[in-house]
């Protein structure tokens, strides 16, 4: 299946006269197929590869296994706030495992899911949700740009960062997550029309997952998908079924593969759905009902994939096993390591606001110097 | 007079009642925001209003804050109350634009002809142990904007008293609800507010003769707080509780510091060209004969707001307060 | 001929999980016609109304005498700036006569001419533009928004306004113009989605001119075309050649008709071309070619009108001479009353910014009427 | 020593050359904005650099200033320098979340691991006779958000000098330049443009010894024709370029505070939470016992930009300036 390329930055057609103007029929738009593309369950599912499939399955387990723990982890206090990802770990597993490695990924806030799949230690994946400092990592060192709280706003660094890569002559394509509720800010709209007057390697990958915080989808949009938001920025725009990892894989890897060619960005729609409460501190049961939220379960991310790979017989009753085993150590580390209390130093406060300390801040250094010291001898 | 005994409500309380009994007497009021329906808002403050109102006067708007507040100020063009919460601090900054360049605007472009009656509701600062973009204090960007008014309650009958004056005034107002007093509580009957009290005017908190400290919203607790420890030290500090930013009651302020001679500025934001920046060079400006000493600020430090795991060394405390007191050159 | 609707805000078909979920095909947007709608010079001609046809000429050259009489002001230091709309009449007149008395007409700050057309006296029209008080009028008065100079600023509030007015049950459609480059602001997307989910009575009229100052569209967008951005919110979007003003007018009508009815927004992009420079200010040819203005010279949208006219023996000699005198009154009347030196009281700088004077501005005041008094002393 | 006469530069020119070399020098800075390109930007400052570098050194946006300071943040953390011009100060307001939420942030948040060393360049001020939204003085927004180093050069030389620290910097600097001062001229060698001054350091323009004028930016010649009238009045003023407002060069202001024992400050933004009041708060602290006078403020009005018509008794001038230096209290 392919995706019809779209006119890309340099048609300049409409500043030629009317009279003398013909459009570029010929490379009209296609709308997005509205039906969410689908491999798991369909003839399609044939063609998986079996060694990939059953990393994606290992990696579906841990990371439901990680969202469980790293939610225990707030009823402990280990972490201040945790928004949760189950039912959505096909596309935080498809995200992490499409790119390679000298690829960036551009995290919203709900996805360290996304970035401990991509390599990034859980710990310091979670430094932000702890309360301790935020990008508990090097970014350049993982590719992975710090989590990003303010909706949308990591999308147009995205397109900076994959632009000036190319303008470098680098092979880096940049994936930048967000949500359904993310593409109505106005930091959505210029990022898309930015990345495609550029052309710039770049995909944005919409989990739709039905809600942000409590305002349905109904109430963000009257498109009748977000994939057709493509259609305005010129770009190709691909609706998936989120919780088919097989499928948001390959629609991921074919548009990561147009950017890396040189063929501009891609829109991409997962349908899926945020299982639990947006946070543990939010209280789902205030804007939706249980039948909703079971007819999803019954459309389980980790259980889609495990029912086509046992029926294929690509996976048996020792590779789930493995697979829990495995998601267990996993939790059982991550759980001993968050139960140390983080050492911050109070100090590294006036450390990196400026590459060099102001006047004022090391006046204000001096002080909360003071006061510790007077806080230690009493 | 006897006194009737009522159940202490909380600030959240105090604001919804605030926004319910604006929405009741006049059908013009509209709210809306992220979450502000169904759910009630990430606080609760608008819980029940769409019940109560309809989906159409308290309103799920999509993400996305300038939008909100341009729509709002459309509504307001054509003669409603727009009542907008923004989420949180930090999420009020994509709407800058509109404030800045039209809200504040609209009435002196039009010369009068089109005054935007929206108050906007911001959740500030912190101490709640809320991650980045969730505790920011932004009134200076607020304060430097004129046409906007600034207002914030740090007490619950407040809280009910300028937000009905906020959703009743002619201009814009920017309501900042300082968050960590949400569910502060206070003996407050919800059956019998008390009366509304305009916008501009600070009150004394307490009274005192030794100094005065100048504060607002989430710094007035501490500063009281302060006051009673200082007591120990020998000092009887005077608060005054500004409530308005923009107008400031400088009457209030200055006849305070020229009683006391001696003034310190507390509030959570940066110190760096804060509000506390314009009061200490208003009061040196007007009270320059009666100053014992230099008007000093307690403020946060001037850095981006810090992981909550170390917020307690940023924000103001009883401490820092004293010490700062303790500078007011007292061997004069 | 028609345009198909599109499903409304109710469309929650969403949040149903995907082994339940049916895209409602059905309903499926359609893309724009990728040719721009014309009904000059085509068999559609035939039917126009000569009287109404008679009355959009007569503005026409009114329009573009008022173009030429605003841009002799700035260079006789009566108009600080001139934002000309010379090449674009026929999008200003068709938006200022589609309206009904009661709607909205939400101008950009190129727009005035449209003002004009709806009725507002032209010196009031132009105190921004001559460095007096901004806007000259009341707008409630003559239902005309402000200029908005912060591109796509306007957008939004056309939208909360017209949503205000169906609330309160009155019958308001709010039209808003916004140039090819606004359209790449965040405003731009979120006054349109919030249209869109609110389905209310605006029409998004945007007019390609072919820059934004120098930037011509193929850097501003990679978009078939412009219109095409009104399937990612889910409304019907149009392409209309602009100077052809019975064509803009016919797309325009049915779109305001359609909002009037309760069927929501519409964009339009109407295909047009800035002849004159930016502003007088600004040395368009530092980015374009004679050749491309003078091809769109000979698209000239009051000539357009003309020839039509006068072929079909709707218009003659007379007409066009009366057409003439008429717009010759008006500038000779505009330049005159713009001749007369604008009194200000510089007091009034104090009097608007609230309704009440806070004691910080009654203390600048007096500093200025102190001063004041003392230079006329002097 | 000799001098060689060279040719009156302008401050634009200066600022295109700062660029035009820093370009030159350094393949990582880029150039961005809308009309930089082929325009070479609305005030000609960029002029000719997409002919000489290429229109991917020198780029032509979509008209979006979020997306363009969103872009550059991308651009920044792949180890770009990109240069960023807004074209008007109220058309970097779309930009503001970005800004405060991001540049600001970035480095603080990834303790040191990736700073932006992003230039924004941002004409501001008044006194050309621009219509709304083109005369804003924007900087108390700018100077109250930490991370960002807030620059305004007032001389030809400075603008060669500042912009070319600002570029080299690898913090956020948001670089404010005079619009008014666009087309000022002064004897400046292109081909030896002087060395590049750093970031933070304020100027004595002017020794005298009856008080002090601190000012920046536009209002720089204003305060010299001000110091150069009070002759006539008997006062010796001195004035104090600040040349950047974050960080503040307290040390050069507080010594000649310290010498002159009077202050007034100078500035075109609003007063009221100006930068102006910053600088006032922190000269009493510092210089309490040194005061002959409260330190005064001439600023622009409390109220929106207004009018070109009007804009002239808005503005500070050089009889306001006396009229407040007149009220230092001299009788003392
Ligand atoms: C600019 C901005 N506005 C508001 C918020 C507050 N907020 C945090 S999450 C959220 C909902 C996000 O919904 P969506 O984009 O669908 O992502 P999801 O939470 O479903 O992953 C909101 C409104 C924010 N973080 N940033
Ligand atoms: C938010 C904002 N950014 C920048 C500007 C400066 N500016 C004024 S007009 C203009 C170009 C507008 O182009 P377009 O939207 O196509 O309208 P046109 O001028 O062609 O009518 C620009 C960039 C502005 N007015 N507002
Ligand atoms: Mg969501
Ligand atoms: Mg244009």
């Amino acid at each position: 299946m392919t995706v019809q390329e779209l006119p890309g930055a340099g048609a300049s057609h409409r500043s030629t006269p009317p009279p003398a103007w013909r459009p570029r029929t010929d490379a009209a738009p296609l709308l997005p197929d509205p039906e969410p593309y689908r491999v798991l369950g369909t003839p399609a599912a044939e063609k998986l590869d079996p060694e990939l499939m059953r990393r994606c399955y290992a990696e579906l387990v841990r990371g439901r296994r990680y969202n469980a723990q790293a939610t225990a982890l707030t009823r402990q206090g280990r972490l201040a706030v945790y928004p949760s990802t189950v039912g959505q770990e096909a596309c935080e597993i498809a995200a992490a495992l499409v790119l390679e490695e000298q690829d960036w990924l551009f995290p919203s806030y709900r996805d360290t899911l996304a970035a401990v799949a991509r390599g990034l230690d859980p710990v310091q994946a979670l430094t932000l949700l702890r309360g301790d400092w935020h990008t508990g990592y090097d970014p350049r060192e993982y590719r992975i740009a710090p989590l990003s709280t303010p909706l949308a706003t990591q999308l147009p660094h995205a397109v900076g960062l994959a632009h000036a890569a190319r303008l470098r002559g680098d092979d880096v394509v940049a994936l930048a997550l967000v949500g359904d509720g993310g593409t109505s800010e106005g930091d959505f709209h210029e990022a898309l029309n930015f990345a495609a007057v550029w052309q710039a390697p770049v995909v944005f990958l919409v989990q739709n997952n039905g809600f942000a915080i409590s305002v349905p989808l109904a109430k963000q949009t009257a498109a009748p998908t977000l994939a057709h938001k493509a259609v305005g920025y010129g770009m190709p725009g691909r609706l998936v079924d989120g919780n088919d990892i097989a499928a948001v894989r390959e629609v991921l890897s074919e548009a990561v593969r147009r950017a890396r060619a040189g063929g501009g960005p891609t829109l991409i729609e997962a349908v899926t759905y945020r299982i639990e409460a947006h946070t543990n501190a939010d209280d789902a049961t205030r804007y939706r009902g249980d039948a909703e939220v079971e007819a999803w379960k019954a459309h389980d991310p980790v259980e889609l994939l495990e029912r086509e790979l046992t029926a294929r017989g690509m996976l048996d009753a020792d590779g789930i096993q493995e697979a829990k085993d495995a998601a267990e150590a996993m939790a059982a580390t991550l759980r001993e390591r968050m139960n140390a209390e983080p050492v911050l130093d109070p100090m590294d406060l006036f450390e990196n606001v400026y590459a060099e300390q102001t006047g004022r801040l090391r006046e204000q250094a001096e002080m909360l110097r003071a006061e510790l010291d007077a806080e230690e001898q009493s | 007079m006897t006194t009737v005994a009522v159940k202490p409500a909380t600030m959240a309380q105090a604001l919804q009642r605030a926004m319910r009994d604006a929405m009741a007497e006049d059908p013009t009021v509209h709210v809306m925001g992220e979450d502000v329906g169904t759910l009630g808002g990430v606080f609760r403050i608008t819980d029940g209003l769409a019940k109560e109102f309809g989906e159409e006067r308290c309103t799920d708007t999509p993400l996305a804050e300038a939008g909100i507040l341009g729509a709002a100020v459309g509504m307001a063009m054509y003669g409603l109350r727009p009542v907008v919460e923004m989420q949180f601090d930090a999420f009020a900054y994509p709407a800058f634009e509109q404030l800045i360049s039209h809200v504040a605007k609209m009435r002196n472009r039009t010369r009068g002809a089109m005054p935007l009656p929206i108050t906007i509701r911001v959740p500030y600062g912190g101490g709640i142990g809320g991650v980045e973009h969730h505790s920011d204090s932004s009134e200076a960007y607020y304060v430097a904007t004129p046409g906007l008014h600034v207002v914030t309650p740090a007490t619950v009958e407040d809280a009910y008293g300028l937000l009905r004056a906020s959703i009743a005034s002619d201009d814009p107002v920017v309501f900042l609800e300082p968050k960590r007093l949400y569910w502060s509580k206070a003996q407050w009957d919800p059956a019998e507010p008390a009366a509304v009290p305009g916008i501009g005017k600070a009150l004394v908190r307490r009274t005192g003769a030794s100094a005065t400290l100048i504060t607002y919203g989430p710094s007035l607790p501490v500063c009281l707080e302060a006051a009673e420890a200082a007591r120990e030290e020998g000092w009887d500090l005077e608060v005054v509780d500004l409530r308005s930013l923009v107008p400031l009651d400088e009457d209030t302020v200055m006849a305070s510091v020229r009683r006391t001679g001696r003034a310190v500025v507390v509030h959570e934001a940066n110190g760096f060209a804060g509000p506390g920046a314009e009061l200490v060079a208003r009061i040196q400006e007007k009270c320059f004969h009666h100053l014992e000493a230099p008007v000093l600020r307690v403020t946060g430090f001037d850095i981006p707001y810090p992981p909550p795991m170390l917020e307690k060394h940023h924000l103001p405390g009883v401490d820092r307060i004293l010490d700062t007191v303790a500078r007011l050159q007292w061997e004069n």
